[in-house]
């Protein structure tokens, strides 16, 4: 039995632990420089167990309660591959986190660091472990800490959108809990192997479809999948700009994660799970993909924008998962990691807008940004690798996942590439380049002025975004049939299915959509009436979907509840 | 036994509602506390001694208290002048 | 949405979901009369395996012990969070007086309460750490005791006033206690890697059945729990508390949040 | 009667849910929050419930006399610290949005448009 399994989790529990208990004593950086070496070791010890992992998961009992006749008395990790390389690439997300926030934050001791090793630590047991329960703890401890990071500046809106945040995301959690007591009820079990096998002894049983749906209903609340979406925006945007890195970048595809977890090792054997999974998680995953686009579109707040784009890159994971395929679920897992890297650099120079322009708007920010060009050039190439540029592990996952898409959501794919990409291409041409038309006085900003700590050089923050990006660009050149290995030891060795057919052309489709929606904003005052009656046709439907996202928690609940009817129906 | 279970469950269902039908923080407080007992009781019955413990001791005294403590000092109406809101970790 | 057409979603979708629950209603298993195999399990390994008789305790602590240490970071992470949350723009001088509610008069501590209290806080406190002793053997742990403890800190406050109670319980030192009681549970489990076992293996002798100091590393792991749950509640309501103090003038400006 | 647990289970649920959905008062809110939890312990609670059992706990029974289940309630427990502490958090959040704001009703307070 392998030592490594426990060390990424436990071992940054306890430097937590021992940072909180010195952060009277300690010296000023100790927290930083603790933190990023917690990470960075977290990430290679998870590196380590990927490759360990090759030749088939690492089993590891806690408390040494191996399975005795059959029955699990314990928790057991499990690390697979796929569960170990998310785990790295969260680590290395951390680390990249946490050298953007350098200085960040002063004052208030080491509690940042104390949250962000916390979080760190539930995202990685999440990934790596085997009981459902065990699940469910890692999950809360993460959402708890993105709870309080969320509210860490105490603005007025970062403190709603911090209490949207934790009741929709605790009602998740309780959904979960409740799914978890009804599973429990009927097989008497926690661990993930004597599930499926419960589960296969009597798939068609409306509890065990009933625990499907609550379980499903929590991960994707915390994916922020269509009608769960709304939270997403208002925390997300209000966050300090190195935990939106990491919410953006990892938090939504740690709640993808979750379905697919379901998915394979607990209810593989319930065909009606999978049926309904087939067609809602499909329609769900395109909705999103589609509105998040439209969505990120419509904002000028470029951290909203972002987080939109965050909603519609969420819902195109969700497609590769809903296609049941082993090959699609080889793509979903590099797309997850690819766009974490991506909006991770995205995020970044959001960071730096905020830093050095004092300001996130993009209509006010519009040519500031030239003096810090090099971020501009991070922000473009991230724009076009949303976009669907055809490099990099992004395209490596969406080739994948269009490969067996039906037809109807590979143009949901396309729209919400496009749009996403083209208003991050928007945003750099107006902020970095001032291109666009001079905005009058009636275009002041309608949010609150912000501004993050300033006196941080350049080159510490734009370090991170650049290394990002240039993952998301150079790793795709390793991966080689990782993917495609992982994927199978996922789905418990799971045979190939046909080959898909191979959709070079879309990655274009995208791309030259998002040049085009980038170009009719930024130019349209120069362009024919056609163009102008385009746009005016297009007000309605944006203060439709504004006027739903409307900030409110109780609109966000109710809309929860019918996203559980869709289940009740999609399951009876 | 059975009875007893039955009523308790009953109890709890109508003490739920009370919290979420008490409307004025105060008296939602004290409805709070009545639930957490209701819960007690139930999980007594149930034969969760541990968890009755500890129902009794977060659901009716912590939790409550938390409440009364936030209510009176959102009464005291500590509010922040307009021009306090600045950032608190040197985010400026 | 308008309150009545948020109103209208939401009775809708309810309706939606009627149906379905009582089709789930009807299909669980029989109350009180199914088989449950891992409880089962439990209840008849863990007096043999363990030595222990209080069986929560041995699924909190040793079965699913792992279970636990998440559970107890989790707290942490809460506890911390509501901290930062609380303290941000809190200045550092410390006024004396309770906070006054308009409207309402001022009452003072009669010597009778401040009397009850003092003979009282102590008790609670005592009786927080019978009971987290007592985690292997009868109803009660570390969780339940140290929320027992913490309690007993906050009669303190309302017999001895903010002032004084300021300076016989201060936070860094409540900080300590949660910080280190979290990390000796998750010690308990480098150490049993240190010796050659599976992370939290409970590897110490286990005593007797129905013997207070019974379970081995489980105690340790208690005591763990107890010194976290109470610091943490602990500076729960100390930093809630705060709040009900009255702001000086120049107390209310951007503190630096220590 | 053997339906009752599992149908007070969806009850807390539903009337939770519908408290937050109509509350106008983030601090009335936050207990409704607490009603929808109610509901995990007593669907958890009432799974692991044996007819004629005692306590999982052999201090004045012999191990080996008929016990409910100890799993669930170990979970339970870990539920009722993550209400607690996150009730905590979510009365901070609310204490300062009104130090800051000066309501507390949802209404009145929303996270930034556009």
């Amino acid at each position: 039995m392998s030592v490594l399994p426990p060390l990424p989790v436990a071992g940054p529990l306890a430097i937590a632990g021992l940072l909180l208990a010195g952060a009277h004593a300690a010296p000023p950086r100790v927290g930083d420089v603790v933190a990023l070496l917690t990470a960075l070791a977290a990430s290679v010890c998870c590196g380590w167990m990927a490759m360990d992992a090759a030749n088939g998961p690492l089993v590891y009992w806690f408390g040494g309660w191996q399975p005795r006749d059959g029955l699990v008395l314990g928790i057991g990790f499990s690390v697979d591959q796929a569960g170990a390389c998310f785990a790295a690439f969260i680590g290395l997300l951390f680390a990249a986190a946490i050298v953007f926030a350098w200085g960040y934050f002063d004052t208030v001791r080491s509690h940042f660091h104390v949250l962000m090793l916390l979080f760190m630590a539930g995202m990685i047991g999440f990934c790596l472990t085997h009981d459902l329960f065990n699940l469910f703890v890692w999950f809360e401890v993460m959402s708890v800490a993105g709870f309080a990071l969320t509210g860490y500046q105490l603005r007025s809106s970062a403190l709603s959108g911090a209490l949207n945040f934790t009741v929709v995301n605790t009602l998740g959690s309780y959904l979960l809990l409740g799914g978890i007591g009804l599973i429990y009820a009927r097989m008497g079990a926690l661990d993930f192997s004597a599930l499926g096998r419960g589960v296969a002894t009597d798939p068609g049983d409306p509890v065990v479809l009933a625990a499907f749906a609550l379980l499903a209903c929590g991960f994707l609340i915390k994916a922020a999948q269509v009608p769960f979406q709304f939270w997403l925006a208002d925390a997300h945007a209000v966050a300090p700009s190195p935990v939106s890195i990491i919410f953006s970048g990892a938090m939504v595809s740690i709640g993808l994660f979750g379905v697919a977890r379901l998915l394979w090792p607990v209810f593989a054997a319930a065909p009606m799970v999978h049926a309904a999974a087939g067609t809602l998680l499909l329609g769900m995953g395109a909705a999103s993909a589609v509105i998040g686009g439209a969505m990120a579109l419509i904002q000028r707040h470029i951290k909203r924008l972002l987080a939109f784009s965050t909603v519609s890159h969420a819902g195109i994971m969700l497609i590769g998962l809903a296609l049941l395929d082993r090959q699609a679920l080889a793509g979903t897992l590099t797309y997850m990691v690819g766009h974490g890297l991506v909006k991770g650099a995205l995020f970044a120079v959001a960071g730096i807008l905020l830093a050095t322009c004092g300001g996130i708007d993009e209509i006010g920010l519009r040519g500031l940004g030239r003096p810090i060009w090099p971020a501009g050039i991070a922000m473009g190439l991230g724009g076009l690798l949303l976009a669907g540029l055809p490099i990099g592990l992004m395209d490596q996952g969406i080739s994948r996942i269009a490969a067996t898409a039906p037809v109807w959501a590979l143009a949901a794919i396309v729209l919400g590439a496009g749009c996403t990409g083209g208003a991050v291409l928007r945003v750099t041409g107006r902020v970095f380049a001032g291109m666009g038309p001079v905005a009058g006085e009636e275009k002041r900003a309608p949010t609150e002025e912000e501004r993050e700590k300033a006196d941080r050089p350049l080159w510490l923050m734009l370090a991170p975004a650049a290394l990002l990006l240039a993952l998301a660009l150079g790793v795709a050149f390793l991966t080689g049939t990782l993917p495609d290995n992982a994927a199978a030891q996922f789905m418990g060795g799971a045979t190939p299915g046909p080959a898909g057919a191979e959709r070079p052309f879309l990655s274009w489709i995208s791309l030259s959509l998002a040049l085009a929606l980038a170009a009719l904003d930024l130019f349209h005052h120069r362009l024919m009436a056609a163009a102008r009656i385009a746009t005016r046709l297009v007000h309605p439907v944006s203060a439709v979907l504004q006027a739903v996202h409307s900030g409110v928690v109780g609109d966000y609940v109710a809309w929860v509840v019918v996203g559980l009817a869709l289940f009740a129906f999609a399951l009876s | 036994m059975s009875t007893l279970i039955v009523v308790l469950l009953l109890l709890t269902a109508l003490a739920g509602a009370g919290v979420v039908i008490a409307r004025d923080p105060r008296r939602q407080v004290l409805t709070m506390a009545a639930n957490g007992l209701v819960l007690t009781c139930l999980f007594m019955a149930l034969q969760a001694p541990d968890v009755a413990f500890s129902e009794l001791a977060v659901g009716t005294a912590a939790v409550p208290l938390l409440f009364l403590v936030v209510l009176a000092s959102i009464r005291m109406d500590r509010r922040l002048k307009p021009g306090d809101e600045s950032d608190p970790d040197g985010a400026q | 949405m308008s309150p009545r057409l948020r109103l209208f979603l939401f009775a809708a979708a309810c309706l939606c979901l009627v149906p379905a629950v009582i089709s789930v209603a009807r299909h669980m298993p029989m109350f009180g009369d199914h088989p449950m195999p891992y409880g089962d399990a439990i209840n008849a390994l863990a007096p043999v395996q363990r030595h222990v008789s209080n069986m929560i305790s041995a699924v909190n602590f040793d079965y699913r012990g792992f279970d636990t240490l998440g559970e107890e970071f989790m707290l942490l992470c809460a506890v911390t969070g509501t901290v930062v949350l609380l303290r941000g723009t809190r200045g550092e001088q410390l006024s004396a007086r309770p906070g006054i509610v308009p409207g309402q008069p001022i009452l003072l501590r009669s010597p009778a309460a401040v009397l009850i209290c003092r003979i009282f806080a102590p008790a609670i406190v005592l009786f927080g750490i019978y009971v987290v002793l007592h985690a292997m053997t009868t109803p009660g742990g570390g969780f339940q005791g140290g929320v027992i403890i913490a309690s007993g800190f906050v009669l303190l406050f309302v017999g001895e006033g903010y002032e004084v109670w300021r300076r016989m319980v201060r936070s860094p030192v409540l900080a300590a206690c949660e910080g280190l009681g979290a990390t000796t549970y998750a010690l308990c489990g480098f150490a049993s890697m240190l010796a050659g076992h599976p992370f939290l293996q409970n590897f110490l002798p286990f005593g007797t059945l129905r013997d207070v100091f019974s379970g081995g590393l489980m105690q340790i792991q208690n005591a763990g729990i107890a010194f976290a749950v109470a610091g943490g509640f602990g500076t729960v309501l100390l930093e809630f508390l705060e709040e009900t103090r009255a702001i000086k003038p120049d107390d209310a400006g951007p503190g630096d949040g220590t | 009667m053997t339906l009752l647990p599992w149908l007070v289970t969806a009850w807390l649920l539903a009337v939770g849910l519908y408290g937050i959905v109509t509350s106008r008062n983030y601090v009335h809110l936050i207990g409704c929050v607490s009603v929808v939890q109610s509901a995990t312990y007593v669907l958890l609670l009432a799974a692991g419930f044996r007819w004629g059992a005692g306590p999982p706990i052999f201090y004045d029974h012999p191990p080996g006399t008929p016990a409910v289940d100890p799993v669930v309630q170990a979970l339970v427990l870990t539920d009722i610290v993550i209400g607690a502490v996150v009730t905590a958090m979510l009365l901070a959040l609310a204490l300062q949005i009104h130090k800051r704001t000066g309501t507390l009703d949802p209404e009145r307070l929303r996270p930034l448009h556009r």
